[in-house]
């Protein structure tokens, strides 16, 4: 397949999106012809394609059917850089603000989950927050056991009589936590800023192709800058996005009102700059150690390393394979694209 | 052991009628072989007799009373073919007819009374010739061995009538004569009523005390399925004075 | 010239041509592999052997830190349990209603609409329901698999049941069998050959479903292993688990072949006897 | 008394005792809904005939504002596409190598014990391989189709051809028939039968592998919206889905039937015929 | 039209032996009628004529070379069983066999020919007795009328040499001699070489130029599959003194 590895200057590329309050921006600029417009402005194709499955469209882009795809950034580290692909997170879209929580049945409080059995999507961001939330109460993962249950079955799992806690995120969360026996007792908005949802794309293909980081951006741009008004436009761009997504325009706002969208350049580059962004992928990076996330021949966790705006590096810097650049976002924020 | 009555039977095939108007007396212990073209309704005068299906119109009396609906242990039969159960022994196959007859509620018998069936069952074996293959598999037998061993079979359970589809079609004269022996012998010291289907007219004569013949009466070229066959010759077998020569006598025939 | 249907090859000609694909997959697995992982040294999709190698004594031989036990047994072991009573009941349902549907009209006619139907379900579609009935244990993960393979093994059976040539039902009969005794001793032992081969046909279903079960909510399995090895796309172990997965249901397939021989020699005695 | 095998029910009977299992799942349910739903009025897993109602004009009869379509038949048509060229093409190759391998020992050697494994293996593991070399688009849809339904027509219909008697093929070579002519005149229309009711029985799991890939990798199809719907538990919409494509599976299945009868009478002349 | 030679045959399945030291010498155009105790070893020994099995010991020699290793058109066939193909009607079976001459690569002919082929068919058929029920499969055929049907399907093909497994037995009388007749008629305007097994010890020699016994002359009572038989008698048949009846004559008898 004619994967990013024979990179050069190319000029039709594939970018998988998924399903999530976060990113049906991108759905709705494809349906209204944006993308298409920024790529014929730079002379390039991009197809976006939809897939239902998260996981598989970033094992697709790692094995490198994909030249970007959209991801947390916890996988984005885990896959791909891992995977030994170079990979540049081009925009920092948004971080969950309360998209992702843990609900009790009977527990009130963070410190109630000593000794309880918490169902979640093991190894994901999920399972990060919980560690973080244990951590809040002095617990470890020792004092609960965890039980991998597929996210497409967190509502129905929820109602059975085995569950006594959940990590669950968006739209399932929002659903359980009207249920009489669900209480929230932690939520991202606790660890703001940890949980992000990035989009990326290979490093090598972005390097020989400029014009598809430009026109990503621009596109990106442009339609939140539409969806984030409150004139008919943009209630009718988030009603096309709620539609899509499965649901009504309050259920969609609801989520977005606990998603924290980054609606301008500016705010997505202060972010990114922003010294609590390599602390975060620190800690991200050592949980993904102590879980066997970083290949399980890894010797340390600083075997990949990872580069920030300004030259930060974390882990090995001879083997850097997670970057996060500013170049194509701060040419938005100046108006170049 | 019972007598029979059929009573204007019809038997139709959707627009082919195979058998009509038959009519027939059957007393109590005779011994009726079948004749008839091939493909004129024999096997199905069978089947009717043995309530495999349901004549189209007409009846059948056993003993004075309508015929029982389904297939029973009073009327024992040989067909032309799948007459035995493949997944059993030939001993097996035998002894299944005396372990049903025993244990009707479980159809299998244990211990003892197991090995008294399968030894029963060996020696009804060696009454037909069998005696050497009691552990063969149909599968592994030559199809005259097969259709002794589904008389075998059939006459273990001693019924009240007995159907022989052209039961010694597949044998040769040698063990022909030896079954005539033993059907004739155990016709009579049993009394059941036999209907046997042949081929062979000296054998019909030899062995039946009556001999009846099928056949069409009405023929349409154009619509060859229009008519039916029926008993067209019922012929009594007077044996003292029968000229045909006995089946025992047909051996040094050449 | 022979004609090829008359052909019969050697003993040696017998394996050699058997093991003649898996060479070939083999070979065509790692000519690509190699290709891939010249170009990127840490790719994931297509480990290199020696790669998959460590990985299988990493789950194969020391426990595992957090839960001391050894993954790969504790996978094996937990999803075998599973699938045996998965398949122990949906075979004692598919050759309970095989026989009646087969067998008696009254219950072919009652039945047979309703199970054609049913085995038409997406069972997968239904899980919420299955899980709210059942709960999200052992119960609902067997139950799939019931779910998944009793349909096919009781339309099969009652198929096989009905294709027994009416003669023999009839001479049962003149040798005075009950229905039941019908049942157990013409039909039950006739059909217990194409069950065995109903079985063969029913294990890849039935991995297939014991999979799809131990992704939605399990601690162990081997299915549940994958799924989150597949977080990550750790091929190195995925592939591995994969190939166990195979060699089990193969050997599960050669052991039922083996018993139908032995048990049921008649049933092999050569074709159309 | 009658013997139970030898009792036929009346043309009314049939009707009504087929009808019954159905009558008695939808009382179950509406029994169920109803306690669930005086409960909750906003439960959402067993929605009141009334809702779902609602739900299929909703996507039955309503265009969707975004594309202008009507979502249950862009999402129909999808899918029955998809379907029938999967099918189309499992049957196909099914078909050479189930005879290939019935018939010809040579290829048997070679290629039974290959399909064998491989129809073990789970080909839901497999996906991620399979979407990277066929792409994310149709192709590696229809082709988890053929990989999941193939290797059991192929094996069903080897054993359906090694099953033939063996005097058969012995006759027609004494008619002078070549191999080739053995198999068209012999073998396949011996086995078409056959073949009907084999791919009746993938029916069920052709649907499920099409959703299955429908779940990774779709924006229409009927798999793609119960997955989109799972992640709310719009069970209103997900039970009108799972009825609607039971009816297609059933449909089709009818259809097959009847095929079968029209074209091959000859095998339906009654029992061991 | 090919003369056969059989050299010191055995055959055994497993310990069984079933034939044992069988030498033979069979002339172009003779008539060997095969008579023999049922499981003896008949169809056995046809199998082998047929190529369908492979001796233990021994050679078979046509026309003085080896038999092909596979069955083929110079060698035709009337099996016991299945000899005819289910999923045809009668009319198709028999034209099958003229397909399969007229169109060896595609085994079917169209249009004109096929038409040919068919009622060219439909003429064998009523030879046989068949001519009403052309348009039948064989499952509505009567266990007689699939003997007939497989018999005018092997003639069609005109074989060098028939093999025929008690081609008769389930027939009538009246339809036996029209097959004596015909079979008899075949053979002289063909000259072909046929070698047919029957029960009739009559027929045997009616139709026969030359009668093969087969017998064991060796017998071990603890191992009865221990020894197998042979050709115990070689009759040859001089039909101007032939005592017995003629077969057409046989139908008077009773
Ligand atoms: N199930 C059936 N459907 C249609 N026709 C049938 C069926 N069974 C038998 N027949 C027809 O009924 C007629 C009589 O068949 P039957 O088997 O009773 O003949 P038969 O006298 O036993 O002949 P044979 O001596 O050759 O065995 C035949 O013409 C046959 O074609
Ligand atoms: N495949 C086989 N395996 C084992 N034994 C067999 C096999 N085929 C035939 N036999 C045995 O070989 C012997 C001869 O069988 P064959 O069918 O040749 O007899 P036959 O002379 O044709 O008898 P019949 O006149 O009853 O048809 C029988 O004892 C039979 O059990
Ligand atoms: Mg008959
Ligand atoms: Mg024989």
């Amino acid at each position: 397949a004619g994967g990013p590895a024979e990179a050069a200057t190319k000029t039709s590329f594939k970018v998988a999106w998924t399903i999530y309050a976060g990113w049906m921006p991108w759905g709705y600029a494809v349906d209204q012809g944006i993308v298409k417009k920024w790529a014929d402005k730079y002379g390039i194709s991009i197809d976006m394609v939809q897939m239902n499955d998260y996981i598989e469209s970033i094992n697709q882009y790692t094995a490198g059917s994909l030249d970007g795809v959209l991801a947390a950034n916890m996988d984005a580290l885990t896959i791909p850089a891992v995977g030994g692909v170079d990979t540049t997170s081009l925009i920092n879209g948004d971080f969950s603000n309360g998209n992702d929580g843990i609900l009790m049945k009977t527990g009130k409080t963070v410190a109630d989950l000593k000794g309880a059995k918490v169902n979640l999507v093991e190894l994901s961001v999920s399972h990060y927050l919980l560690a973080r939330a244990l951590e809040s109460a002095s617990l470890s993962e020792r004092d609960v056991k965890t039980v991998n249950t597929s996210d497409a079955d967190f509502i129905a799992a929820y109602g059975t009589g085995d569950v006594q806690a959940m990590v669950a995120w968006n739209p399932a969360l929002s659903d359980l936590k009207t249920r009489k026996d669900a209480n929230l007792v932690f939520d991202s908005s606790k660890i703001p800023g940890e949980i992000i949802d990035i989009a990326i794309v290979n490093t090598a293909t972005l390097k020989d192709n400029p014009a598809l980081g430009k026109a990503l951006v621009g596109a990106w741009f442009e339609v939140l800058s539409i969806m984030q008004k409150n004139d008919a436009a943009g209630i009718a761009a988030r009603t096309a996005m709620a539609k899509a997504s499965g649901t009504d325009l309050a259920g969609y706002e609801s989520q977005l009102a606990t998603t924290r969208m980054f609606y301008t350049p500016a705010e997505a580059v202060a972010f990114t700059k922003s010294p609590q962004l390599p602390e975060t992928m620190k800690r991200v990076r050592d949980f993904s150690f102590s879980h066997g996330l970083l290949g399980n021949g890894a010797k340390s966790a600083d075997v990949v390393g990872m580069e920030f705006p300004g030259g930060v590096v974390v882990g090995d810097p001879k083997n850097i394979k997670l970057r996060f650049d500013l170049t194509f976002v701060e040419m938005a924020a100046a108006g170049k694209l | 052991m019972a007598t029979l009555r059929v009573e204007n039977l019809w038997m139709e095939y959707g627009a082919q009628t195979v058998l009509e108007r038959v009519n027939l007396d059957v007393a109590d212990g005779a011994f009726c072989a079948l004749v008839g073209a091939s493909g004129c309704g024999k096997s199905t005068f069978l089947r009717l007799l043995l309530s495999q299906e349901r004549p189209t119109r007409g009846t059948i009396l056993m003993d004075g009373q309508p015929l029982p609906q389904d297939p029973g242990p009073d009327r024992g039969v040989v067909f032309q073919r799948y007459s035995v159960f493949p997944h059993l022994n030939a001993v097996q196959n035998v002894a299944l007819a005396l372990e049903i007859a025993r244990a009707p509620g479980l159809g299998r018998l244990f211990g003892k009374a197991r090995r008294a069936a399968l030894s029963e069952a060996e020696v009804m074996l060696a009454d037909v010739g069998l005696g050497h293959a009691c552990g063969h598999y149909p599968a592994e037998l030559s199809g005259g061995m097969q259709q002794r061993l589904a008389i075998a079979q059939a006459l273990a359970r001693k019924p009240r009538i007995l159907l022989l589809d052209e039961p010694f079609g597949a044998l040769d004269p040698g063990t022909r004569t030896q079954m005539h022996g033993l059907i004739s012998r155990l016709w009579r010291e049993t009394g059941m009523t036999v209907f046997m289907v042949t081929h062979d007219i000296r054998e019909a004569f030899a062995l039946g005390t009556r001999v009846l013949v099928f056949d069409k009466t009405r023929h349409d070229p154009q619509a060859p399925g229009a008519y039916g066959a029926t008993i067209t010759y019922d012929l009594p077998v007077d044996r003292s004075t029968s000229k045909v020569p006995s089946a025992s006598e047909e051996k040094s025939a050449p | 010239m022979r004609r090829l249907i008359n052909l019969r090859p050697s003993r040696q000609g017998t394996f050699f041509l058997g093991a003649l694909p898996f060479a070939i997959v083999l070979v065509i697995y790692f000519v690509f592999s190699s290709l891939r992982l010249a170009e990127n040294p840490a790719d994931k999709l297509m480990p290199a052997f020696s790669t998959m190698g460590e990985a299988i004594v990493r789950v194969a031989a020391e426990p595992e830190q957090r839960s001391g036990t050894i993954v790969l047994w504790a996978d094996t072991g937990a999803s075998l349990v599973r699938l045996a009573l998965g398949l122990g009941i949906a075979t004692a349902i598919g050759l309970v209603f095989g026989i009646l549907n087969g067998l008696i009209v009254y219950a072919r006619v009652t039945l047979a609409p309703f199970v054609g139907v049913l085995s038409m379900v997406p069972p997968m579609a239904l899980l919420p329901i299955l899980f709210i009935m059942l709960g999200l244990e052992e119960t609902s993960k067997v139950a799939l698999i019931v779910i998944g393979v009793a349909p096919y093994l009781m339309r099969d059976l009652a198929l096989r049941v009905e294709e027994l040539p009416g003669e023999q039902l009839v001479k049962a009969q003149t040798l005075g069998a009950s229905t039941w005794v019908i049942v157990a001793r013409v039909v039950l032992p006739q059909i217990l050959p194409r069950l065995i081969d109903g079985l063969r046909l029913s294990l890849g279903p039935a991995w297939l479903f014991l999979i799809a079960a131990e992704a939605i909510a399990s601690t162990e399995g081997l299915g549940y292993r994958i799924f989150l090895m597949r977080r990550y796309m750790a091929m190195d172990v995925i592939l591995p688990y994969v190939a166990w997965i195979t060699f089990l249901a193969a050997i599960s397939d050669w052991v039922l072949v083996q018993i139908s021989r032995r048990a049921f020699g008649w049933a092999h005695l050569g074709r159309g006897a």
